[in-house]
């Protein structure tokens, strides 16, 4: 009879795996979604995905920095958001719309 | 990374040129809303001043070189050598900006708030020895960057440029990230010098995982300084940018952007080369290719100098497959020669261009000779320094690079990379052809006024300086050969 | 300062000063140029003396470090070979300055500094022993003259230009790198230096990276020779250019090359170039021969000259190849000769072209009715380039044929075939252009030499007799040099084959047949 | 030191002031300057002569050295004399004074086609004079060489005097080219010599000739003599290459007499008489030589037979008798070959003085056709010219029976064969002298000028030339030569002398029978001949077969494949294929840049992968 029991404790390597599922998810979305905030939610996925790796070694390795290093990483995540999204304003301002494809004009 | 919290005077110090340009930066952000129209005249002065007192703060850090803030800093030849470079880049921008932006009707002082921002990021870059801090400083160096090229909020080409350079950036910074995180898991820490320790221990992890760090990593870098395969951004970015935006981006972030690269893979990847030995030759032959070869059929003049800046970032990756002290002298002398003379040439692109931008096609330049002969004359050395012609900058800056190269026997890697800098005189050339060779159009409903004094002093200043490095270049080969002696 | 140094500095300096010269006074910037070649003409005459006493070794030397790292130094030197190169440089100029008088009317001022920046550049070239410094040269000299082409041409100006730029780049390039490949094995960019090693076993190169560096050498060099088959750019450039371009490119650029192989190619790779005497000389042969039958049939008359210089400096390499002390002296010789007889042929098509404002041969016809000084100048100036005895170019041509027929008779009996071409291309140019009825256009537009034309023509004539009477002016210096050069390519022991029996041994002998 | 120098130099004087002041001179002044230094220089001529003899050796004098190359080479420009050359000084000289005083009256009402004709002309002339005394003064076979070009030079720049005449200008240049192609074979001959002998030094050379192994005799030696020979064949207007002569004729009179009579066109015979201790040496290059001389005379007496212009009878014969020069060198009896030279001299230039003074008289009239019945309008012309049909006819002791006799006999010693030939090839040229003479002075007058006598200046050189073409004879040149030649071949058979005579006799009488006595035979024959005739009086159409198999095709083939096929299509294209391929990669380049976001993110992921790939996989160093 098989034996359904869980591991006592969830290995590292699933936390890694699972962060670079949501990394991979993050770079899909950004090459898949047509809308332009979307692509710039997927790479917030890709940046919460980097911090749960960080976190992950940092427990790992027993050290505190990595958490830190979560820390920097979400605030810049936060400043980058701030911008993009002004960015992004700016864009719908001139071309009310959203439509990543339609923004080409400047190509060859 | 334990140690003492509270910095010493000497931490400080070598510290000292970002403090000043945030304050700087600051100071204008603060000073912007409460100056009016007429008051805002005094902006670029005063980023100007701080980006003097933070060059001579870059020179007096150097007086005491050394790390900082428990070995997150570190201050060498190497990073004074960038420093100095990026702030004086950053004045020049400021000389070409000025009137543009006047004449654009958009003078604020966060343009200038920004650009020191960029440059205090690039200068934080330059100095990290510490992953993380690499990462902060590049961040700040690309978010400012990122509004800058988007500077003109209501030019549908700024938003776009900004737009690309703001989502290709941080996509491709994500893998910067996610490399950083992978090479903490694996040796344990973010410092340079001690990734480089457990990387030669007997300890070290398997190469195979740290490789694909350092490839993750080395995708954000390549991205950063538009190197083949991740160029595809710069020709839009460029176009779409402010004319003096451009002119900047083509040469600080470029410059910042090497320098890590350089650290990072010379000193912490250092033990692992043969595995990014033959990436870097590729990645830097395609280079050179792709930016030469799409050159050649440009129209627009901004477009056309982003592709040769693609071509010209090829030529320094040779300089850093080399990796030799001699290679990395080599692609410092490079990126200074080739910054100087991107500026001016961008000045000049500024100058000619005019309001709105109207004038940035290839053949708005004809006969350029007969109606403004200095300004012609001027972008003349600028370009004949792009193709490499002797007794100017561009031309030693080859010069040392193939040398390197040849040194570490990448013999195949220099004929191509020779070859490749004959064809690039080919688009160079007809832009010297349209300037002297063909008749004013006479289209042109407004004409052409003389060169602003912002602008007139960065094309002398640089023209003098591509030509004095033509025919001196120990002013600053003797440094940069020192500083590179420094470097691990 | 030496003698040497200011004929560099002084056209570097009077470039600049031209440059700052007000634009609207074209007069002012003419009567300077003109002044400033004049005295480094002059300058130039001093050489002689010094270099004569000892032509076979270097003389004005200035050695001082330029760049410490790396190590290139500021090398100059002149010795029997260079001496006369330069001095063909420096008489050229002034020429040209006078020829372009009338002839350039816009942008006078850049002209006539490039001019004298031209003049530095080739200077430069004939004095640098520096290879590094010798290619910084090189390339200074390919500014110039592309603008020469490129804003003062005739109609495709900038097609010729754009030619010439890249071919003489694409070639140079290669050369740079095995500059660079040269001083890392060497250690220096410093000739004499690297030759000395050489010689002492100090710098041993395995045959292969000798025959790849020799090649990246003999192509840029080849290209501005031109030899046959990189030759297409210099029809087009001649044809494009202004009178003064094409003299300065005819008689001194085109010698540029073939100074190379001579001061660098040869005692540098000695062995390859041994080696590859054969296949060399075959394309020198080849180009003679085609040059002139292509030149028979162009319809335009700086075309036709332009192609003669192609069969001319076949000569040339073909002398230089044949590793003999006549052929070397004759293939240096010839380099002058080409460059006083060529030069003055385009002088001279230029004069017709001011007159007529056409090069196309057919319209022309009957000038000598009209104006008879002219063509007779016209005509002695062809019997020069086609070698007639008691005029230059024929002592050139023998001693090269003589040289080349000791290696192998077969080279001499084609080389000489295009002697008899030569003739043919010629003399039909000037019967179609001075001969028979004269035209009403022609008649109308057709003057004699002015008293400035004179100017320009006499000294050219009295150096075709002269060179052509008296070689011995001329020859002892190059021949001094050139002896030096060819001990330094000397084998060890050339195996001689072993004598065939039978009647015509030794006539198999001379011709090589085994 | 007897300044031998002098001799070419005061022609060169001559030419230099005319030249230069011509223009400014009268016609007075241009004639004295003229003829003055070429009568100077003939009287330095027989001064030094004297002062030298016996001549017996050559007496060399070295000025300076013209061409020198490390030890190897060194070529002096030195001038010698010796026999050999005093007769040839004396002849050029001496005739050449002659022809310049009756050029003086010939060209007297010469506008030339600008006024500058006249001292143009006798400044060519005496440019001539100088390189034709380089040729022969020359000690040294470079200094010859100097000569020989130059001398072609002057016939290019004489033919073509009247340059506005399309014919003449095509005729110098027909001569200089045709030349050029002999001179390529002699400048090989040069390099030969030089290589075999390490000098060009006559004296050095035949000193070495003697000593040398057998089978570099059969070898070196025989291609040197070949490879002169063609040298001598261009020059000398030999079989291939006499095509240039007849055509020369458009060049005004004086200059036919002078140049392709007396004196440049006998060039190659002093050349090879000259080599002779080459040839001696090399009998295989003899035989050829000899055989190119009888073929050469046999073919151009043919052709002489058929043509109506007065000046082209004479050229032909005048080929055809340089033939019978080389047929003597070929044999082995130079010296016969330079007496005939010397003989030759006086009559064909008479013979072509005398048409000139005909053509003078008639305004220019060349076609014997047109002509007859002159006898007793301009007498002293005739005289003159039947003093030199008698001598070139062989008429028994004068000069022309004399040395050709030497010529026949030795070609009789020789092999009989040549004899035969040679004596058939003699009647022909009485034949179509006297015709010419015939329908010249004899009959009615069938033109239409109005004759009349020239003058003094050219009734005097004509007379003076008469005495010589007689007497001429008895200057016995062959003893005088011996010491430098050697013995011609002994043994007077008188049947030979017989029948060369009658041979002469025997042409004299047929033109007499054709042209005088039955005017009707002519046209009979040639409509019987057809063919023949016509193939002869185009003469053998070899001006047509080398324009059709040489001339076109190297000049098509030249403009259509090499030009615009090989340069224009291969070179350039290669060239410019390079560029639009590479434009071509670029545009390719460039649609990676298609401006959308998506694809750019895209093909970031693709390079990222790769890098991922390349750090992955690589082993290591490349």
């Amino acid at each position: 009879m098989p034996d359904f029991s869980l591991p006592a404790a969830v290995p590292i390597s699933w936390y890694l795996i699972l962060s670079a599922v949501l990394f991979t998810l993050g770079i899909a979305g950004f090459l898949l979604r047509r809308s332009i905030i979307t692509v710039f939610m997927s790479i917030e996925l890709m940046l919460n995905a980097v911090n749960l790796t960080f976190v992950t070694f940092s427990y790992k390795l027993k050290a505190v920095d990595g958490h830190i290093f979560t820390f920097f990483v979400m605030v810049v995540a936060a400043a980058e958001a701030a911008v993009g999204l002004a960015i992004i304003l700016t864009v719908f301002r001139n071309r009310s719309t959203l439509e990543i494809d339609e923004v080409n004009s400047l190509k060859l | 990374m334990s140690g003492n919290f509270e910095p010493t005077g000497a931490e400080l110090l070598r510290f000292l040129p970002e403090i000043v340009l945030t304050l700087a930066a600051t100071f204008l952000m603060v000073l912007e809303p409460l100056t009016d129209r007429g008051a805002k005249r005094a902006l670029p002065a005063i980023a100007l001043l701080g980006l003097v007192v933070a060059l001579f703060s870059a020179i007096m850090a150097q007086a005491q070189p050394g790390l900082a803030f428990s070995g997150m800093i570190v201050v060498d030849g190497f990073t004074t050598f960038f420093r100095v470079l990026v702030i004086a880049i950053g004045i020049l921008t400021i000389l070409i900006s000025t009137n543009y932006l006047r004449q654009e009707g958009s003078e604020g002082g966060e343009y200038y708030a920004l650009l020191l921002f960029s440059i205090a990021g690039q200068c934080i870059m330059i100095a990290a020895n510490e992953l993380i801090i690499l990462f902060i400083g590049l961040e700040a160096s690309s978010i400012a960057t990122y509004i800058m090229a988007g500077y003109l909020r209501d030019d549908k080409r700024n938003n776009e440029a900004a737009l690309k350079y703001f989502l290709l950036g941080s996509f491709a910074t994500a893998f910067l990230l996610y490399g950083i995180a992978w090479t903490y898991g694996l040796t344990g820490t973010t410092n340079l010098s001690r990734v480089r320790e457990v990387l030669l221990s007997p300890a070290s992890p398997d190469t195979f995982l740290i490789s694909i760090a350092a490839g993750l990593m080395f995708v954000g870098f390549a991205f950063k300084v538009s190197a083949a395969p991740f160029q595809m951004w710069a020709p839009d970015v460029y176009q779409g940018a402010p004319a003096p935006v451009s002119g900047f981006m083509s040469a600080g972030p470029k410059a910042a952007a090497f320098a890590v690269l350089l650290r990072v893979f010379l000193t912490a990847f250092e033990p692992v080369k043969e595995r990014w030995e033959p990436l870097l030759w590729w990645s830097a032959l395609a280079t050179m290719i792709i930016g030469n070869f799409a050159a050649l059929r440009q129209g627009n003049i901004k477009r056309l100098l982003a592709y040769s800046s693609i071509a010209h970032a090829g030529y320094v990756m040779v300089a850093v497959t080399a990796h030799s002290e001699i290679g990395t002298t080599a692609a410092m002398f490079y990126l200074a020669a080739y910054a100087l003379t991107n500026l001016g040439a961008f000045a000049l692109v500024t100058h000619v261009a005019r309001h709105n931008e109207r004038y940035v096609e290839v053949n708005d330049f004809a006969g350029l000779g007969q109606r403004q002969p200095v300004t012609a004359a001027l972008l003349t050395v600028f370009l004949l320094s792009l193709i490499g012609v002797p007794l100017t900058a561009g031309f030693f800056g080859k010069f040392y690079i193939f040398r390197a190269a040849l040194d570490s026997n990448l013999v195949w890697l220099t004929i191509l990379g020779l070859l490749n800098s004959a064809l690039a005189a080919y688009y160079y050339l007809r832009i010297i052809v349209v300037m002297y060779m063909q008749p004013p159009s006479e289209t042109e409903e407004d004409d052409l006024l003389p060169m602003s004094a912002g602008i007139q002093f960065t094309a002398w200043f640089t023209a003098a300086a591509v030509i004095v490095l033509g025919v001196y270049p120990s002013l600053v080969l003797d440094f940069a050969g020192r500083s590179a002696a420094l470097l691990r | 300062m030496t003698l040497l140094d200011a004929l560099i500095a002084i056209p570097a300096a009077g470039f600049l000063i031209t440059l700052l010269l007000p634009r609207d006074n074209p007069g002012l910037v003419r009567n300077f140029t003109l002044f400033v070649s004049l005295v480094v003409f002059l300058l130039s005459l001093g050489l002689i003396g010094p270099v004569q006493e000892n032509p076979g070794v270097m003389h004005f030397e200035t050695n001082v470090p330029w760049i410490d790292y790396p190590a290139i130094r500021y090398h100059v030197g002149v010795d029997g070979m260079s001496l006369w190169l330069i001095i063909l440089s420096t008489l050229l100029t002034p020429i040209c300055i006078l020829v372009s008088w009338n002839y350039i009317q816009k942008r006078v001022k850049e002209f006539y500094a490039f001019l004298l920046l031209l003049l530095a550049g080739v200077t430069g070239v004939f004095v640098a022993l520096d290879l590094f410094l010798f290619y910084v040269f090189w390339e200074v000299s390919l500014v110039p003259m592309y603008f020469l082409i490129g804003v003062w041409g005739h109609d495709r100006r900038i097609y010729a230009a754009v030619k010439f730029f890249l071919f003489t780049m694409a070639g140079s390039v290669l050369m740079l790198g095995a500059i660079i490949v040269l001083y890392l094995k060497g250690g220096s960019f410093d000739l004499p230096f690297l030759l000395d090693s050489m010689a002492k076993g100090g710098l041993v190169l395995n045959p292969g990276q000798q025959f790849w560096m020799f090649l990246a050498f003999f192509v840029a060099f080849a290209v501005k020779v031109p030899l046959f088959p990189l030759h297409t750019w210099l029809p087009d450039a001649h044809g494009e250019a202004p009178t003064a371009g094409s003299i300065m490119l005819a008689s001194v650029l085109l010698k540029l090359g073939a100074y190379g192989l001579v001061r660098v190619c040869l005692p540098l790779f000695p062995r390859v170039a041994r080696e590859n005497a054969d296949w060399i000389i075959g394309l020198a042969i080849i180009g003679i021969i085609y040059g002139a039958l292509v030149a028979m049939v162009q319809p335009n008359m700086k075309r036709l000259v332009a192609y003669s210089s192609v069969s001319h400096l076949g000569f040339v390499v073909l002398g230089i190849f044949s590793f003999t002390q006549i052929g070397l002296d004759g293939a240096v010789y010839q380099m002058l000769n080409h460059g006083i007889s060529t030069g003055a042929l385009f002088m001279l098509v230029g004069y017709l072209y001011e007159r007529r404002h056409s090069l196309e041969i057919a319209d022309f016809g009957g000038v000598s009715s009209v104006a008879p000084w002219l063509s007779v100048m016209f005509v002695v100036t062809t019997l020069a380039s086609i070698g007639l005895p008691l005029l230059n170019n024929f002592v050139g041509e023998y001693l090269v044929l003589q040289g080349a027929a000791q290696v192998n008779f077969t080279y001499a009996v084609f080389a000489a075939i295009g002697v008899i071409l030569s003739a043919c291309y010629m003399l039909w140019l000037v019967q179609r252009t001075f001969y028979g009825e004269t035209p009403h256009e022609v008649a109308h537009h057709m003057k004699d030499f002015n008293a400035r034309e004179w100017a320009t023509m006499l000294p050219l004539l009295a150096l075709m007799v002269w060179m052509g009477v008296y070689s011995q002016s001329f020859i002892p210096a190059i021949t001094a040099s050139n002896s030096r050069t060819l001990d330094m390519t000397r084998q060890s022991a050339v195996a001689s084959q072993p004598q065939a029996p039978g009647p015509l041994a030794r006539l198999k002998e001379i011709f090589h047949v085994r | 030191m007897h300044q031998l120098w002098l001799i070419p130099a005061f022609p060169l004087l001559g030419f230099l002031i005319n030249g230069i002041f011509g223009k400014k001179f009268s016609k007075r002044a241009v004639s004295l300057f003229a003829v003055g230094s070429v009568l100077l220089s003939f009287l330095w001529v027989v001064k030094t002569l004297m002062a030298i003899s016996p001549l017996e050796t050559l007496y060399t004098e070295h000025y300076f050295t013209w061409i020198a190359s490390g030890a190897a080479l060194n070529i002096g420009f030195d001038l010698s004399v010796d026999r050999l050359t005093s007769v040839m000084l004396l002849v050029v000289t001496g005739i050449g004074s002659l022809i310049h005083i009756y050029a003086t009256g010939y060209m007297a009402h010469e506008p030339g086609p600008n006024h500058g004709g006249y001292y143009r002309f006798f400044s060519y002339l005496n440019l001539f004079m100088f390189f034709m005394l380089i040729l022969v003064l020359a000690a040294n076979y470079l200094l010859l060489f100097v000569g020989w070009e130059g001398v072609g030079l002057c016939s290019y720049l004489l033919i073509g005097f009247y340059f506005v005449k399309k014919s003449a200008t095509n005729a110098g240049i027909k001569a200089f080219v045709v030349n050029r192609i002999g001179d390529f074979g002699f400048s090989l001959a040069i390099f030969l010599i030089f290589i075999q002998f390490g000098s060009l030094d006559f004296q050095k050379v035949f000193a070495q000739a003697g000593g040398l192994a057998d089978e570099v005799q059969a070898g070196v030696i025989t291609a040197t003599c070949l490879l002169l020979m063609v040298g001598a064949a261009g020059k000398s207007a030999q079989v291939p290459l006499y095509v240039w002569l007849p055509d020369a004729m458009e060049g005004p009179t004086p200059v036919s007499a002078l140049i392709h009579a007396a004196t440049m066109v006998t060039a190659g015979v002093y050349m090879v008489a000259r080599s002779a201790p080459l040839f001696n040496h090399a009998p295989i290059a003899m035989e050829v030589v000899a055989v190119i001389g009888l073929l050469t005379a046999v073919m151009a007496a043919t052709i002489g037979m058929t043509q109506n212009d007065i000046k082209k009878v004479y050229a032909y014969s005048t080929v055809s008798q340089l033939g019978y020069m080389f047929l003597a060198c070929g044999v082995g009896a130079y010296s016969a070959g330079i007496y005939h030279v010397m003989t030759h001299a006086f009559f064909k230039a008479l013979l072509f003085l005398g048409a000139g003074s005909v053509i003078h008289a008639l305004q220019g009239e060349q076609d014997l056709r047109n002509m007859g019945g002159l006898r007793s309008k301009i007498p002293v012309t005739f005289l003159t010219l039947l003093c030199a049909s008698l001598a070139i006819a062989g008429f028994p002791y004068t000069s022309g029976f004399m040395s050709k006799d030497e010529i026949l006999v030795a070609a009789h010693h020789h092999s009989p064969a040549m004899f035969w030939i040679g004596v058939i090839t003699a009647s022909m040229t009485a034949f179509y002298v006297w015709r010419a003479l015939f329908l010249c002075f004899f009959g009615r007058y069938r033109g239409s000028a109005h004759p009349h006598e020239s003058p003094l200046v050219i009734t005097l050189p004509l007379g003076v030339l008469a005495l010589l073409s007689i007497l001429g004879g008895f200057f016995r040149v062959p003893v005088w030569l011996e010491p430098v030649l050697g013995k011609a071949p002994e043994g007077h058979d008188p049947a030979l002398v017989i029948i060369s005579v009658a041979a002469g006799l025997i042409g004299i009488f047929l033109a007499w029978l054709f042209y005088v006595a039955k005017p009707g035979l002519p046209d009979t024959f040639a409509r019987a001949l057809k063919g023949l005739y016509t193939l002869v009086y185009n003469k053998y159409f070899v001006d047509e077969a080398y324009d059709a198999v040489i001339i076109r095709p190297v000049v098509d083939g030249s403009r259509t494949v090499l030009w615009k096929g090989f340069d224009v299509g291969v070179v350039d294209g290669i060239v410019n294929g390079v560029g639009s391929v590479s434009r071509g990669v670029g545009g390719i380049l460039r649609t990676l840049q298609g401006g959308s976001i998506r694809n750019y993110a895209a093909l970031t992921l693709l390079g990222a992968v790769l890098v991922l790939a390349a750090v992955a996989f690589t082993g290591g160093a490349q």
